[in-house]
């Protein structure tokens, strides 16, 4: 079983995992008499959520692989927020997107600027940036949103969005005009055990998705390619591997820190603009990135700064920030425990097996408290639900974080002609 | 034990029209710190007639300010009416994000003006403090009843010192009503915006309930708040608010109704979508402003009704009461009876049902109905 | 034909410092012209200034013939110049391959790298040149003299017909050494141009075909092999005689320092990479361990001082077992270290000389009393160190990385000693500093060994190690294998026991 | 040596004096852009601080910020970054209020009982999350922002609502938060103390006491830092761990110290509104955690340098009220100009770090050369 896992290309191993995930969820939710887990909204709305954390550790990808500490990333996810929402006004949806990518490589070129130019401290030039984003959204604010109808210093008027998409066969979409059979949906009505569950998941993920949810989505394999098979990407990593050895190869690593830091705030400056689309609010309102910044760098650094890696943090962030919000009645969140307690039960297994002690224990403990509170339970506080995104990622990085390998230079100085 | 606070609340008088003039500081002037001499002449002038006068008010909003096409927006629309109609002028001013220096800006307020406002319960503390230092200055808060229950017996924080309170449980009591009324699938939501702050947007909650249950006894109402205290994330989230609308229309909900602040433009939007997309209309129901009127123009024909919280007039009123000379300190209440809150019919929906609200209305203020302020 | 190079009257300035002064160099087509010149001569910079990194203030750069203003790298690979630097310059995360096509990437469409190409390349110039390396592997897999094939794969993989190659003998053993050589004589068959430097003399006889000396940023002259014999050239670099370790009348007593018992640490995946060593250590004498980098010298030296734990065997020091003693209690029973790495293990940079000499004896006197620092008892013991150990500063209070890689080397040494250790752990305690900086660094050991000192003394410089040690063992993967007497035992002898080769050959 | 002196005080005051400059400047030409007056704003800006009143009011928000900035900056000096200080301090603020209200001390042991509960939740806390990092190699930047939505969202929200039943709750006038403090567990204020130089302090402003506190925590900050072998460890350990390793500092024992101290400072960060107010309200004052992160940068994590920085974001805090009244500007620009600050002065302090390290390369090789020849 192990050795044919093994022999699984990684996209397909990830598939089979992910399957397992599904059929817990599915068997679970029957025990909290909730159809919550594995709803397609559920999906739907975990990739909605996922979008801008995604984006912004995106962001912190290229920004970091080029040896750039981006803890500015929140600061330029508000430029986004504030220029997505302004592009999209005043010449639509897709304009908004651009508009606000534009926004936040504006914050990258300026981190780029500090930290590369002049070598200042990446953390300090980040925080300087998060610091003046939001005041520098907000003059714009009162300068241009107040002139608008409906606008205001804090808040825009409502944006247009970009198009959805259903694909075709698979969901049911158009093909040049032919209402194509909606498959995944025949089956997800069906009412079958784990199989409906399973194919209404993944219908959630290909039925109105967005364009620019799908953007956002390409771009993970993009990323990947650009990084892992192209020069630029090679040229990108060894700014955050060992740049002088660059140097010494004539690459311009000032040049491709630049590149990478702007990217870096561009993606950020997208992930913005998404939430100040329709998808998420609709508006531009202050505040409203809620810290996804810095949440994206968590993703980062749980995703291993590979852009697969990001995408699952994103996922695992955004899962139950979606299912969290639409658990309307607790009992999905309640159901919830139960996964996390299986989880953890996976994870003993997984200790036992490395013979890693105190992994086993801590991994004993901790489902054994969930268990507990699952069986001793029939609801769960709100708070709980809040929180319960950050409490995963801290969980799973205190199991796998010594597993992680950042970029070697990330964050140290570099100074061309030192070497 | 929140009954009789209720009470104070719903009438205008008790505690506050009893206690007796005792412990106002003189005006034992100290030295320096008072800028100008206010004369009291200023305060009291006897024309009551919309003439130019020459007093000045000092509005300080709450975080975020002007602009939020409800709640501020609405203390907006007050003053704006005051400038017009009473001739006062005015400056505006809100605080930090952090919340932190909302006492400074009372304070730099009561130096300029005659009177000075604060838009929202969270400057309560504050005024009541630099309402104590400044007696010549009159203060006023929305949404507090300034009465100092640390106190015995309760009495209001200053001769100088009113509280416009609101009774937002009777008006969501009545668009309460307007949603089981109008609603089709006998399923009916309501968001609020961050719960356990004082009980505050409970009570949106309560009256909403309330008022639904009373038409229909079988309705089934949702309700969920997007954050708790002390995290105030959920007045500026409409992203969240969005999600947990659509669920809510998802489950079978048509109407959902908003105590949320900005957080409201994501239920819009919800609403917008979601009837797009399955074809059959799902209403909203705004909150504080008619926000047929200040939200945007796309969302309008899913704005059912909104629950008025005529801020704007008590503002105004309150400005009018002190040119006129007989402002109340402590609480005045603004509740059904004196149109203080209400619903709007802007866009025409409700008016098929009209009828049946200005019975419900009537009921109420007559006290055939009694509004409960906790869900 | 024209000179391959050119330089004339190159000038580089760097604050506080003429690295080059006005200097003048020719170097012929097809030859192997060798540069001398001790620490800080300006090899390096010269080279980095040919090499396009750094641009000179002044002088003009001649390639074959035509003047050329570089302005970086790029300019120079352009040219056809490759270079070897004095420190790897590879990516320990990414492939061999990755780190050869770096800068020269065969392409595809869509800007996409085309791998396969660039293997078949790599494959081919490693044959060509007998260099054998597998594409594939992760840089920081391979061994110290692996790595220096892939520094010089990705000089070739270019296509360079200049190469210049900066201390390249530095971290390899002699057998190692040879294997370079062939390498550099086949490319110079094959028509290539070598800039090589060294200032290992007999090395440079061996290889060269011309010989430039710098000293103090100058040049001092250039030769023929024929006509010098290494002393010259030791004259001319230094300007005297090049000094040479010399232990002495052995002054080695009955009395254990340290003592290290069946000693085992593991490294990754549970393998030993010290394995089962039995060792002791006496008052006054210095006991060498000699060894190909990564045989486990630096994990030893780890645990001896404390910051690796051993996962069985005995740690004594002066009687006492410290096997599972903290550093800072060890260091204050009297253990002393010179690290071999002084930026990263030795120094806080961008601190004050006066605190740096307190690092490591910060709860000892007088730098402190009770949990009080008393600086004037850092700024004391500074300043004695400084005026002892000959540290060159204007005064204590700059910060350590205003010192040239000597002083600092000095001031770390001068640190240890002031403090009067019973055992003393010297690891590579002269690496890359200048002759004097080595040589007051030898009179130091020396003569804190005839009070009684006792020195375990890692080195890669085998001359050092034989010179100075009373007693050499040979490390090999993570064993001790040998033990020999430095009387009678040639760094040849030495280099076939640290490879492995006397062993199979049955030698003593 | 006096020459010197001034050359390196000099050095030392360009480059704040360089960002201010800059950030005055930057914030000129917006202001112009957008219609106001620059010189005006100024004005009214400085002339506003001129009050003793207002001086008062930009105590009392340097204060908070002041160890907000300490505690960020004992991160930063084991180059650790505390984000957590956010919710350290929310956490311990409630925590002290809760416990603070059912004790009854006389009232030097109750405010000390009171400070001391701030301090232990927040030095656990933040000491936490050193432990995730030292044993489980949890990146310290993630597991305090994972911790700060934990507090915030999290257990403040449980425990306002478990804790607020002594208080009274109303929307409409009764206290919103944890049951009062008694009047024994208050820090007085301390306007006497500053009429002793000027004048009484008038519009009942109230200097804080914890002013004082701040300033013994700033005190003792540099103390330790600089004349204890405690912080000789720390600041080595912080600036080259494997130096300081090898050097007998264990960087493990002092990441998890490190992240103590600097949670204990933070759990005073909110003691200023709680020794004023008694009570944890359901809207204590937020984003101190993060301000104090760029007041630490700002001041470079030297004692008096975060006192400089406290004060500058105090007065520019304070200066925004007063803008908005005069109407001089809008007080957007009071938020462009820290950020501005920040980035010139990091800038620089960069820019000047550099020469200041050329000048030291050179003074060293000239003491190389004139000594007697490099061969020994
Ligand atoms: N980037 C730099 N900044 C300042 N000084 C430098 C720099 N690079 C080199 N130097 C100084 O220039 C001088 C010459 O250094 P260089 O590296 O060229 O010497 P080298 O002959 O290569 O010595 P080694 O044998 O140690 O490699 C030294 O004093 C060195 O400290
Ligand atoms: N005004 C300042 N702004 C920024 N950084 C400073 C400032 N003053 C000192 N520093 C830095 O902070 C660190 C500690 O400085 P501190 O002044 O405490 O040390 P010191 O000067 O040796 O002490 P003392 O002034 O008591 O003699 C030093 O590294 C110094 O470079
Ligand atoms: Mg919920
Ligand atoms: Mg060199």
């Amino acid at each position: 079983m192990r050795a044919a896992l093994d022999r699984l290309p990684s996209w397909a191993r990830w598939m089979v995992y992910a399957a397992v995930g599904v059929l817990v969820l599915t068997v679970v939710q029957g025990f909290d008499d909730t159809e919550r887990l594995t709803a397609v909204t559920s999906s739907q709305a975990m990739l909605r959520w996922a979008v801008p954390i995604m984006l912004a550790g995106l962001g912190g990808l290229f920004s970091e692989r080029a040896g750039v500490v981006n803890i500015g990333l929140e600061g330029m996810l508000i430029l986004g927020t504030w220029f997505g929402a302004w592009g999209a006004i005043n010449y639509g949806g897709w304009a908004g997107l651009v508009i606000g990518m534009g926004g936040g490589a504006i914050g990258g070129l300026i981190h780029a600027i500090a930290t590369v130019s002049f070598g200042v401290d990446h953390i300090i030039s980040g925080v300087a940036i998060n610091v003046t984003a939001p005041g520098v959204a907000r003059f714009l604010s009162s300068e241009i949103l107040t002139g608008y109808d409906g606008g205001s210093i804090t808040q825009s008027p409502r944006t247009p969005g970009v198009g959805r998409f259903t694909f075709p066969f698979l969901a049911g979409g158009d093909l040049f005009g032919w209402d194509t059979p909606d498959v995944l949906g025949w089956f997800a009505r069906k009412d079958w055990f784990f199989v409906s569950d399973i194919t209404g998941l993944v219908r959630g993920l290909v039925a109105q998705v967005s364009l620019a949810t799908m953007i956002a989505f390409a771009l993970v394999p993009f990323s990947a390619w650009l990084m892992w098979r192209t020069r630029f990407g090679l040229r990108l990593r060894i700014c955050g591997e060992h740049p002088t050895g660059g140097e010494t190869q004539g690459i311009n690593i000032y040049l491709y820190k630049y590149f990478g830091v702007v990217i870096s705030g561009a993606l950020a400056g997208l992930g913005g603009a998404f939430i100040a689309s329709p998808e998420l609010s609709g508006i531009y309102l202050e505040g409203q990135t809620n810290g996804r910044g810095f949440i994206g760098l968590a993703a980062l650094i749980f995703g291993n700064w590979r852009p697969g890696g990001i995408m699952a943090g994103a996922l695992l962030f955004g899962y139950p920030f979606g299912v969290g919000l639409r658990d309307l009645d607790g009992s999905a969140s309640h159901a919830l425990l139960l996964v996390n307690t299986i989880a953890l039960l996976a994870v003993l297994a997984w200790a036992l097996n490395r013979r890693r002690r105190i992994d086993a224990g801590l991994a004993a403990g901790l489902g054994l408290g969930a268990a507990v509170w699952y069986f001793l339970s029939t609801t769960v506080p709100d708070w709980w639900i809040a929180i319960l995104p950050f409490v995963i990622v801290l969980v799973v990085l205190v199991f796998f974080s010594q597993r992680l390998r950042m970029p070697r230079a990330d964050g140290l100085p570099y100074r061309k002609g030192e070497a | 034990g929140d009954d009789e606070e209720t009470e104070t609340v719903a009438e205008p008088e008790p505690a506050a029209a009893e206690p007796e003039p005792d412990p106002e500081p003189e005006p034992e002037t100290t030295e320096a710190p008072e800028p100008e001499p206010e004369p009291e002449t200023t305060e009291a002038p006897e024309a009551p007639e919309p003439e130019m006068t020459d007093i000045s008010v000092g509005l300080v909003f709450d975080i975020g300010g002007r602009g939020d096409q409800s709640f501020n927006d609405s203390a907006a629309a007050g003053i704006e009416r005051a400038a017009a109609e009473l001739g006062i002028t005015f400056t505006e001013a809100s605080p930090e994000p952090d919340g932190s220096n909302r006492g400074e800006l009372l304070q730099l307020a009561a130096d300029a003006h005659d009177i000075v406002i604060g838009v929202g319960f969270l400057f309560e503390g504050d005024a009541a403090a630099v309402g104590a230092e400044n007696p010549d200055t009159r203060f006023g808060v929305v949404d507090s009843a300034m009465l100092n229950f640390g106190a015995d017996p309760v009495a209001p924080y200053g001769e100088n010192i009113a509280g416009l309170v609101f009774a937002e449980h009777e008006g969501s009591f009545l668009v309460g009503a307007a949603a089981a009324l109008k609603s089709q699938t006998g399923k009916i939501g309501f968001i609020g915006g961050v719960a356990n702050v004082g009980g505050l947007i409970e009570r949106f909650e309560a009256g909403f309930n309330a008022g639904a249950r009373t038409v229909n006894p079988d309705i089934e109402i949702i309700g969920d708040y997007i954050t708790e205290a002390p995290d105030f994330d959920g007045f500026n989230a409409p992203d969240r608010a969005k999600e947990i609308a659509l669920a809510m229309y998802e489950e079978g909900a048509d109407i959902v109704y908003h105590a949320a602040g900005g957080s409201g433009a994501g239920l819009f939007q919800a609403a917008l979508e979601q009837s797009e997309a399955t074809g059959s209309k799902v209403w909203a129901i705004g909150v504080d402003s008619d926000q047929y009127h200040t939200a945007d123009a796309g969302v309008r024909d899913y704005i059912l009704t909104s629950m008025l919280k005529r801020v704007d007039v008590s503002i105004f009123e309150m400005i009018k009461s002190v040119i006129d000379g007989t402002m109340q300190p402590g609480p005045t209440a603004y509740d059904l009876s004196v149109d203080g809150v209400g619903y709007s019919t802007s866009g025409g929906f409700v008016d098929d049902i009209a009828g049946e609200l200005e019975a419900l209305k009537a009921q109420i203020v007559s006290g055939d109905i009694a509004v409960p302020t906790e869900p | 034909m024209a000179p391959a190079i050119e330089l004339t009257g190159i000038t580089k300035r760097f604050p506080g410092v003429v690295a080059n002064d006005d200097i003048h160099l020719e170097v012929a087509e097809g030859e192997i012209h060798a540069i001398c010149g001790e620490n800080g001569a300006g090899k390096s910079t010269l080279m980095k200034i040919l090499y396009g990194m750094q641009p000179p203030d002044s002088g003009t750069i001649r390639i074959q013939g035509d003047e050329v203003e570089l302005h970086s790298p790029a300019q120079a690979i352009e040219l056809g110049i490759g270079m070897v630097h004095q420190h790897f310059m590879l990516a320990d995360q990414l492939t061999v391959l990755e780190n050869v096509i770096l800068g020269a990437e065969p392409m595809r469409s869509l800007g996409r790298i085309d791998f396969q190409a660039g293997r078949e390349h790599l494959d081919e110039v490693g044959r060509a040149y007998g260099l054998d390396i597998n594409a594939d592997d992760l840089v920081e897999t391979l061994e110290v003299g692996e790595r220096q094939r892939v520094e010089i794969i990705k000089v070739l993989y270019r296509g360079a017909k200049i190469l210049i190659l900066d201390e390249p003998t530095a971290v390899l053993v002699p057998q190692e050494v040879d294997e370079l050589f062939r390498n550099i004589r086949e490319l110079k068959a094959s028509g290539a141009t070598i800039l090589f430097i060294d200032h290992k003399l007999d090395e440079v006889l061996e290889i060269a075909d011309t010989i430039t000396v710098l000293r103090q940023g100058r040049t001092v002259g250039t030769v023929k092999p024929g006509e010098v014999t290494a002393h010259d050239l030791a004259e001319m670099m230094i300007g005297s005689e090049l000094p040479v370790p010399d232990a002495g009348a052995s002054t080695v007593t009955e009395e254990v320092a340290l003592e290290l018992s069946g000693l085992r640490v593991a490294g990754e995946g549970d393998r030993a990479v010290v394995d089962d060593v039995t060792l002791s250590v006496h008052r006054g004498e210095i006991v060498g361990i000699a060894g190909v980098e990564g045989n486990g010298q630096a994990e030893l030296v780890n645990a001896i001082i404390g910051i690796q734990d051993p996962d069985q065997g005995v740690i004594t020091l002066l009687g006492r077992d410290i096997t599972h003693v903290s550093v800072r209690h060890r260091r204050e029973m009297g253990l002393g270290y010179v690290p071999q790495d002084r930026h990263r293990d030795g120094l806080l940079l961008g601190f004050t000389l006066w605190e740096n000499a307190a690092l490591g004896h910060q709860t000892e006197k007088p730098y402190s009393r009770g949990p009080w620092l008393s600086r004037l008892g850092m700024r004391g013991r500074a300043n004695r160190i400084k005026e002892d150990f000959d540290v060159r500063t204007p005064n204590i209070e700059v910060s350590a990385h205003a010192l040239s890689g000597g002083n600092q080397q000095k001031l770390i040494v001068g640190r240890e000693m002031v403090a009067d250790p019973a055992v003393l752990i010297a690891n590579h305690p002269t690496r890359g500093i200048d002759v004097g900086a080595q040589a007051a660094v030898w009179d130091d050991i020396r003569d804190a060994r005839s009070r009684g000192l006792a020195t375990l003394l890692v080195s890669a410089d085998l001359d050092e190690l034989i010179g100075l040690s009373d007693t050499i063992v040979v490390m090999l993967r993570g064993r001790l294998v040998a033990r020999l007497d430095p009387n009678d035992v040639t760094p040849r002898d030495l280099g076939a026991y640290m490879t492995g080769a006397a062993l199979e050959a049955g030698a003593p | 040596m006096t020459e010197r002196l001034t050359h390196r005080l000099m050095l030392a005051s360009a480059a704040p004096i360089a960002a201010v400059v800059i950030a005055v400047v930057l914030s000129s030409i917006v202001l112009l852009i957008s219609g106001s007056n620059p010189l005006a704003a100024y004005a009214d800006m400085v002339q506003h601080a001129s009050k003793l009143e207002t001086q008062v009011d930009i105590l009392n928000r340097a204060t908070p910020l002041y160890l907000s900035g300490v505690a960020a900056a004992i991160g930063f000096r084991m180059n650790l970054f505390n984000i957590g200080v956010e919710g350290q301090y929310l956490l311990a603020f409630i925590v002290a209020a809760h416990l603070g209200a059912q004790v009854e001390l006389p009232s030097v042991l109750h405010i000390a009982f009171i400070l001391v509960v701030a301090m232990a939740v927040g030095g656990m806390f933040s000491g936490a999350a050193g432990v995730l990092k030292v044993t489980r190699g949890v990146n310290e930047v993630i597991s305090t922002i994972m911790l700060n939505a934990v507090v915030i969202s999290g257990l403040a929200a449980w425990w306002i609502v478990e804790w607020q039943a002594g208080g009274e709750i109303s929307a409409t006038g009764g206290r919103v938060g944890t049951e009062p403090i008694a009047e024994s567990g208050l820090l007085p204020d301390i306007n006497s103390w500053l009429e002793v130089f000027t004048r009484e302090v008038g519009l009942g402003k109230k200097l804080t006491g914890m002013l004082v506190v701040a300033l013994v925590v700033g005190v003792v900050y540099h103390v330790i830092l600089n004349r204890t072998v405690f912080g000789f460890d720390l600041r080595s350990s912080g600036a080259n761990p494997t130096a300081s390793h090898v050097g007998g500092v264990s960087p493990k024992r002092m990441v998890v110290i490190a992240m103590t101290l600097s949670g204990m400072v933070a759990g005073l960060v909110g003691m200023t509104e709680l020794m004023d107010t008694g009570y944890y309200p359901s809207n204590p004052i937020s984003l101190l955690g993060f301000t104090g992160i760029a007041v630490a940068l700002l001041g470079r994590n030297h004692p008096a340098g975060v006192a400089v920085a406290a004060l500058i974001f105090g007065f520019l805090d304070v200066s925004s009220g007063i803008l908005q009244i005069s109407g001089a500007a809008s007080r957007e620009i009071v938020e462009i100009m820290k950020g501005v600050i920040i980035l010139t002065a990091v800038i620089a302090y960069e820019v000047v770090r550099r020469i200041r390290e050329r000048e030291e390369a050179a003074a060293a090789a000239a003491a190389m050369a004139a000594s007697p020849g490099a061969d020994a």
